[in-house]
């Protein structure tokens, strides 16, 4: 690992290779520095900004905080940005700034975690709520069977997206298993050492619980090593949200059994191309209205996204390497969990005992 | 008993600064001082507050460096002289204020800097505990060597000051104003302390502002003046006003009386307290000041005279008992009420309790009137203020820079006199002096004395609180004597004599 | 009462003031004065997206750390008196939340505001309670209260903490303007003034300096130590209350974290502006210069383009480099200085060879 | 010779009662360890696992205790750290980077390169000592106040640690690492409480049996004082910060190996700053200096981490657990009896006397 690395990422395509486009600024910024999920994000981006003319910045605060981040909103629209991208850190502290970003012309995307939808134009959403908490809840019943008592590792109690997990695998367990058990939900503040104490914690105060389902990447793995400490490893199952790279250790030894993730890597080419679409929409490109977009289009091709509610809408993948199409939801939907103008990424990864080694995130 | 420790050097060196200058922020404090210090000699330096004989011990102890001269310790030069370098040479110096290390035990104060170490060089507290009985007791000092230093009177304080200078083998030991917080009894027992190390040709530097003891226990002395040397030579070529001639400059009347006993009894008793009591402190004290009336409340140190002034300033809280200012009441009973109703204290403590060291004079002088410098609307009248401590620092003779000269840089007797022109500013009916000259020059003392008997002659009632018999019978008009937080007695008149207050204050009857 | 002086003060020497007493301070408030025209003069030149921003684009840059002053206003009251208050920004916390739950039940908002100010005050006078009462460090008391109130705070916000107050509240209080000046700036202004003719002007501010001088001669000359720190306290649990609001407006929502981040800076503000972290000396125009000096570094480097990482750096740098020009600045400490190197140089050898013997 | 306090002692009570004559200390000798606050904190310690373990029976488990104790290990080590420089009457705020920056520091090779442990021990050791070392420098050399220059290091620190992280983390140790973290040396008896113990007993026996360890206490009870006794005071405060640096190092490599992973906010998402002063604050060190010591600090870290589970077990909301550990500060320093005196914060740095007030 290089020790070193600068902590706001720039990066400028030259003009050359950006065929017959402007090259334009798009800031990328997550809820804060140093977190795997973002920096493998920052990967994604950073492997497409050349091809599309991306005068690109990744900035964020040094801790978690919404403050920090409005702090940063207001440089970046001092400094002209087209686009900002972002992960709010809380739904609603940025949406004064934002507002005022929109105001100035500036194209608002948020990813990973949305804020208000009046503060931004689109929302790239991991991938639909339903969806996951389904993967986990099916994955852990599978393993402890249906009447068991089972516990939610969270990391605080008003973590926005973590909540709306909670709520989708609550309907869903009251819908296909009403006898399984929810005994407790713990909070680990998004640390792992708290994580760790947390799921002890439970593993001692509730002798019959047979599945943790963490559900933050901290606590994924102060669970999965919980377990290792106390001796249950493959006695309580593991099933959580959470990239699969620092639980190999977990997997390996039985203490961890599965894992569901989206590619985080693709969601930041996705995030990139997305604010470029954004923008040529805002400034005269022709909407994308097609209801199959070209397989491979070229820049030359390429249609602008614009706000537009009710009028479903399409563009395809296959600039940034993605595979497929996508669509921007007219309306909200409360099982997915995507609301006005939400592109879902994609359906989760699943990833297990037996493939957990395929994945470098 | 344990044996004294193996027998100190064969007698200190001769210690010499030769024309030794020093300078603070600019101002001369000393100007080529030189002085010598002998083997089985007590050598006293006197001179007014600020004559810089506490800074003259602080160099030749490496506290400070000095700007020009030189010191030679049995004829070799010392330079670059730190405390520590000096204890290795035998050379000590007890400082006014013990410094102690509150929450360590005796024993470990004894031995700080040359902890006893056993096996694998690790500290050996039962070698050490051994020792130290030997040298406390060399001293006389029957503590607990595990008890802590916090726990200890200031006279067991500085005979374990003492006890330490002979555990680090010092032979030079210089005591800086050691007396001053001392009763005549304490300090008779450190001077049969020191006159015995003197016989051990250990040799002794002294400071003290009380001519007796520098008459009694001096073989030489050394007058500082300005930080000039102006006098030096052998106790038995002075007397006491040769002595005063050369610390102050003049010649002061010394110990008469200044003003007529005043029988007071036909006027108006402004202070009354009645059967105050806050045990174990005190019990059932009651007295009473009259207007225009000094009044001595006289006692060991330790017998609860602090106490007591503290507690009817409303300071301390007292399980019953009464005060009345005028007859009338206090109730609530803060400093502030106090204060209001015309009761003003001025602590014994000055450095902790008194002055703002830090903060110029003239707020120094306005602090005990902080809500008349508001008269109209919230805001504080700088210009009000200012004539206000102009006034009153002119009426107390304040000697300074300017209003604006921080407290810390007055020298003792002239913060003392800031500390009274505070109180004047409050226009009090009755003012409590709590050891008002301690650690203040002659000269100063008999300033404050004049002062004080002015007050009383313009009507103010004073309770003045000294350890110093003679300076109560020089005061007084009438005394009251406490011993152990009981008042045992009461004289009037010419009845206050040194005799009566004596046997009183150690709880026996006058004759 | 008339005495014969023995000796009299020189005549006219009172004018000498400012010279001795607060020459340091007065030092010290010129010195960060002029580093502020320093620094905006620095970005006005060398930053064009700082100076595309304008005067009111640069006014409203206030807008992001005024609250941070609040809160630095108050602490500094605090530590005048020679006490510290850790427990300022869970209060902000708090108090926004407090403020916002109140109004989502129904509450009229001004009326939610000003219980929620109290609620503040309330919390500054317990810390004041524990500190006087018991006679215990209020580093210590204030270190446990910052967790209880965050945990208050984290109860009373709940699951989603409200946001999105009526409009009238978000001008006054967050984004609102006067031409081009902030409404929060005017208000900050008010209570910038306040805060320094409190502490300057007042009897209150002369008692509670001179109880950071020395407590014990304070409570001798008559001073009420107790009440005054309580009222202190209090001061500085409202204007962190003040605070609170103040960011829950700009927000336009509450967070029960919101303040976490902002006791740090005020600290550090309150350090920069030259207030003794002993008690007794500072002044208050100090910490106000400091405000605006921390923030707009802050917010320029954040336009510079630096990240805020480096921006967070950079503040810690310039503290240090502050104190030690302050330790430079302080004359008696290059004599000290001198004093040491000369007994290092000479004592050496000695003190190496030194423990045992 | 009669002793000074002859005439006035047997009478005057109030001097007689605070005397602390050998007789009365050797009186009631229970009573007086009673007052301890070494041995307060284990009853407390015993009485709230009795409590919990009747709340929950699984509370007293050998694997919950066992867990416990190796819990608390990483904040008692940096709490011990934190005691040596309280004891010499300072404050430092920047352990949390500290032990952040050690546990990147070691955790990448580790991860990398297969660093052995021992290694990594000697590396913790040196960047804790090195960044300890910048605080005794801005502290005992340039004389800014503890509480500042700490938190100043804090925020410098704080941002290192960033840097050096380069947004990676730390997710795989080597197995040596996690062993020595989580795996029992005898049963029930974790390796991390032995490492734990052995640090509190070094650290103990520096402090009472070594001329230095003896020196903290002196220059935190009264540097004028110690400094006139011919310590070197400052070289004493450096080597506190020094010292409470490497230990926050050594927490760092022992989060590291109990916690498995280590990035960007390791240290301070936990608190160490608060936790370690709340340890040794309830373990009965003042801030006033001089007073207190380092078992006390390690049980105090210990109750900490078994108060943390209590409430897990006795199902306190958890957003209430914070508010149980400022209760606890909050109550341990209201009835610490030494910390009367008013001015706590007035620890201001060490000058040598030279000019100082009179
Ligand atoms: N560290 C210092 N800085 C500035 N001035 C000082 C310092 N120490 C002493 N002085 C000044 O030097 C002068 C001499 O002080 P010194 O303490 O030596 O007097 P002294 O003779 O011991 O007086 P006293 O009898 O009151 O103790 C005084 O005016 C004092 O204010
Ligand atoms: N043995 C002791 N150890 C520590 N402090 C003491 C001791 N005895 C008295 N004091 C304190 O010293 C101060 C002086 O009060 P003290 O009891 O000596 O009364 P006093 O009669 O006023 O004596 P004086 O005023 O002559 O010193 C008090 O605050 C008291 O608490
Ligand atoms: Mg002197
Ligand atoms: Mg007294």
């Amino acid at each position: 690992v290089a020790m070193g690395a600068t902590s706001a990422v720039t990066a400028t395509p030259s003009p050359a290779s950006a065929a017959g486009l402007a090259t334009i600024k798009v800031a990328m910024v997550p809820k804060l520095l140093g977190l795997p999920v973002f920096e493998a994000n920052q990967k994604g981006a950073l492997s497409v900004v050349h091809e599309l003319g991306i005068s690109f910045k990744f900035t964020a605060p040094a801790t978690a905080s919404a403050e920090g981040q409005v702090s940063i909103f207001n440089s970046l629209i001092a400094q002209h940005y087209n686009v900002i991208t972002l992960s709010a850190d809380d739904p609603t502290v940025p949406v004064p700034v934002l507002q005022k970003a929109m105001k100035a012309g500036i194209q608002v995307i948020s990813y990973d975690s949305d804020v208000a939808q009046s503060a931004r134009d689109f929302f790239i959403q991991d991938t639909a709520y339903n969806t996951i908490a389904q993967g986990v809840i099916d994955a852990a019943v599978k393993f402890a069977g249906p009447n068991a008592d089972v516990a939610i590792m969270s990391s605080t109690p008003d973590a926005t997206i973590q909540l709306a997990w909670i709520g989708a695998m609550k309907s869903y367990i009251a819908a296909r298993y009403p006898h399984l058990k929810i005994v407790t939900i713990g909070y680990g503040q998004s640390n792992q050492a708290t994580s760790l104490s947390q799921a002890e914690g439970i593993i001692h105060s509730y002798p019959n619980v047979k599945a943790i389902l963490p559900i933050d990447g901290a606590a994924v793995v102060g669970t999965a090593q919980a377990v290792a400490a106390l001796h249950e490893s493959g006695k309580i199952g593991v099933f959580g949200i959470g990239d699969p790279l620092p639980n190999q250790k977990y997997f390996a030894d039985g203490s961890m059994q599965g894992l569901f993730l989206w590619n985080e890597v693709g969601q930041g080419k996705l995030t990139m191309l997305m604010a470029r679409l954004a923008y040529e929409g805002a400034h005269g490109a022709p909407e994308c209205t097609a209801k199959t977009p070209p397989a491979h289009p070229s820049p030359s091709q390429w249609c602008g996204i614009r706000t537009n509610y009710g009028r479903a809408q399409y563009f395809n993948g296959a600039a940034v390497g993605l595979p497929g199409t996508y669509s921007i939801a007219a309306k909200a939907n409360k099982v997915s969990g995507a609301t006005r103008n939400t592109v879902i990424f994609s359906k989760p990864l699943e990833f297990t005992r037996s493939n957990y080694k395929k994945y470098d995130f | 008993m344990q044996r004294p420790p193996a027998a100190v050097a064969p007698g200190a060196r001769r210690y010499e600064a030769i024309g030794v200058s020093k300078s603070f922020d600019g101002a001369n404090v000393l100007t080529d001082v030189s002085v010598t210090f002998e083997a089985g000699q007590v050598h006293t330096l006197a001179g007014e507050n600020g004559a810089g004989k506490s800074t003259l011990l602080k160099i030749m102890a490496g506290v400070y460096q000095p700007d020009a001269g030189e010191l030679h310790l049995g004829g070799e030069r010392l330079a670059g002289l730190s405390p520590r370098s000096a204890q290795r040479r035998g050379i000590y110096l007890v400082p006014q204020e013990p410094a102690l290390m509150g929450s360590l035990s005796v024993t470990e104060n004894l031995f700080l800097g040359i902890l006893r170490r056993g096996r694998m060089r690790t500290v050996d507290w039962a070698a050490m505990r051994r020792e130290a009985s030997a040298y406390l007791a060399r001293v006389g000092l029957t503590v607990d060597p595990d008890a802590r230093a916090e726990e200890l009177s200031i006279a067991q304080q500085q005979l374990l000051e003492c006890a330490r200078a002979l555990a680090h083998r010092c032979t030079t030991i210089f005591f800086d104003e050691p007396t001053s917080p001392l009763t005549a009894h304490e300090a008779a027992t450190l001077f049969s302390v020191m006159r015995s190390l003197r016989t051990d040709r250990y040799s002794l530097g002294f400071i003290s502002h009380r001519l007796d003891e520098v008459l009694q226990m001096s073989d030489r002395v050394t007058v500082l003046r300005d930080g000039r040397s102006v006098l030096s030579g052998d106790r038995s070529a002075l007397d006491r006003a040769s002595l005063v001639t050369a610390m102050v400059g003049r010649e002061l009347t010394t110990r008469s009386r200044a003003r007529p006993h005043l029988d007071a009894s036909g006027a108006r008793e402004v202070l009354a307290v009645n059967g105050l009591t806050a045990r174990p402190q005190f019990e059932e004290v009651s007295f009473s000041v009259r207007e225009g009336e000094i009044v001595g409340l006289a006692g060991l140190v330790g017998s609860g005279r602090t106490e007591i002034a503290e507690a009817v300033f409303g300071l301390r809280p007292v399980e019953r008992g009464t005060v009345r200012l005028a007859g009338e009441l206090l109730a609530h009973r803060n400093p502030r009420a106090c204060i209001d109703a015309g009761l003003v204290y001025l602590p014994e403590d000055r450095g902790r309790h008194g002055i703002f060291a830090d903060v110029d004079v003239e707020r120094n002088v306005t602090a005990g009137v902080i809500p008349r410098l508001q008269r109209w609307g919230p805001l504080l009248r700088p210009s009000a203020e200012r004539s206000m401590a102009e006034q009153a620092t002119a009426q107390t003779a304040v000697r300074m820079a300017s209003l604006g000269t921080l407290m810390r840089s007055l020298s003792g007797g002239n913060q003392q006199r800031a500390m009274l022109a505070r109180w004047l500013l409050a226009g009090p009916r009755v003012a409590i002096f709590d050891e008002p000259t301690r650690g203040v020059d002659v000269g100063a003392k008999d300033d404050i004395y004049r002062l004080i008997g002015e007050l009383a002659g313009q009507g103010l009632a004073c309770l003045l609180i000294s350890s110093e018999l003679s300076e109560l019978v020089a005061t007084c008009d009438r005394a009251v004597a406490v011993y152990e937080g009981h008042v045992v007695g009461e004289l009037q008149g010419a009845d206050v004599t040194d005799a009566n207050l004596g046997a009183l204050v150690v709880g026996g009857t006058p004759r | 009462m008339s005495t014969t002086p023995v000796s009299s003060a020189k005549p006219g020497a009172s004018q000498a003031r400012s010279k001795t007493a607060g020459r340091q301070e007065t030092i010290w408030t010129v010195a960060l004065a002029a580093l502020l025209v320093v620094l905006l003069a620095y970005f006005y030149l060398a930053v064009p997206d700082f100076r595309s921003l304008g005067t009111s684009g640069v006014l409203a840059l206030c807008e992001q750390f005024l609250f941070t002053g609040l809160i630095a206003l108050g602490e500094a009251v605090v530590v005048l008196a020679g006490e510290i208050d850790l427990s300022t920004g869970a209060m902000s916390s708090l108090s926004g939340i407090l403020m916002a739950s109140l109004w989502q039940q129904g509450l009229n908002i001004w009326l939610a505001t000003v219980l929620a100010l109290f609620a503040a005050a309330l919390g500054g006078a317990l810390n004041g309670f524990l500190v006087t009462r018991f006679n215990v460090s209020s580093l210590l008391v204030t270190l446990g209260t910052q967790f209880i109130f965050g945990s208050v705070a984290t109860a009373v916000g709940g699951n989603t903490p409200p946001y999105n107050f009526p409009r009238s509240f978000v001008t006054l209080v967050g984004t609102g303007t006067v031409g081009p000046v902030p409404d929060q700036l005017l208000v900050f202004a008010v209570v910038a003034v306040a805060a320094w003719l409190l502490v300057a002007r007042t009897r209150y501010g002369r008692s509670l300096v001179l109880i950071g001088y020395n407590r014990a001669a304070s409570r001798y000359s008559g001073i009420d130590v107790r009440r005054s720190l309580l009222w202190a306290f209090v001061a500085s649990g409202l204007l962190a209350g003040m605070a609170g609001i103040f960011v829950s407006g700009y927000y336009n929502a509450a967070r029960d974290d919101i303040g976490d981040s902002l006791l740090l800076p005020a600290i550090t503000v309150v350090v920069l502006g030259g207030v003794d972290i002993f008690g007794g000396r500072g002044r208050m125009s100090g910490v106000i210069l400091a405000t605006f000096l921390l923030g707009f570094l802050t917010q320029g480097l954040l336009i510079r383009g630096d990240s805020s990482l480096t921006a967070t750096m950079v503040t810690g740098v310039v503290l240090v480099l502050c104190l030690v020009l302050k330790v430079a600045l302080d004359h008696r400490a290059w004599a000290q200085l001198r004093e040491l190197l000369r007994h290092r140089v000479s004592g050496m050898g000695e003190l190496r060879a030194g423990r045992g013997a | 010779m009669t002793a000074l306090s002859a005439p006035s002692a047997p009478s005057a009570p109030l001097r007689a009662g605070e005397t602390g004559s050998g007789a009365k200390r050797s009186g009631p000798v229970l009573l007086g360890m009673l007052r301890r606050r070494e041995l307060q904190l284990v009853l407390a310690i015993l009485a709230l696992g009795a409590l919990s373990s009747a709340l929950h029976p699984s509370f007293l488990a050998s694997g919950n205790v066992s867990f416990i104790l190796a819990d608390s290990v990483s904040t008692m080590v940096v709490a011990v750290g934190q005691t040596i420089v309280v004891l010499g009457r300072g404050i430092d705020l920047s352990v949390s980077p500290v032990l952040g920056i050690a546990a990147i520091g070691v955790g990448f090779p580790a991860q990398d390169h297969n660093l052995s442990i021992f290694l990594a021990l000697l590396i913790v050791l040196v960047i804790g000592m090195a960044l300890g070392a910048g605080n005794g420098f801005l502290v005992a050399v340039v004389g800014i106040p503890p509480i500042i220059a700490t938190l100043a290091t804090l925020t410098i620190y704080g941002g290192l640690q960033f840097i050096f992280t380069g947004g990676q983390e730390v997710v795989n140790i080597p197995n040596a690492y996690g062993n020595l973290g989580n795996a029992n040396m005898l049963p029930g008896v974790p390796w991390l409480i032995v490492v734990g113990a052995a640090v509190v007993a070094v650290v103990w026996f520096w402090l009472r049996r070594t001329v230095t360890g003896r020196s903290i206490y002196a220059v935190g009870n009264n540097a004028d004082a110690a400094f006139r006794a011919g310590a070197p005071v400052r070289r004493i405060l450096f080597l506190t910060y020094v010292v409470s640096g490497l230990l926050a190092g050594l927490g760092g490599l022992i989060y590291l190996c109990h916690v498995g992973s280590a990035d960007a906010t390791t240290g301070s998402d936990t608190n160490v700053n608060l936790m370690s002063i709340a340890a040794a604050l309830i373990g009965g060190t003042t801030l006033l200096g001089g007073r207190g010591g380092p078992v006390g600090s390690a049980l105090g870290a210990v109750f900490l981490s078994e108060a943390l589970q209590a409430m897990i077990a006795s199902r306190v909301p958890p957003i209430w657990e914070p508010a149980g550990v400022g209760a606890l500060i909050v109550i341990a320093v209201i009835t610490d009896r030494g910390a009367t005196p008013a001015r706590l914060l007035a620890r201001r740095p060490f000058r040598e006397p030279s000019h100082g007030p009179q």
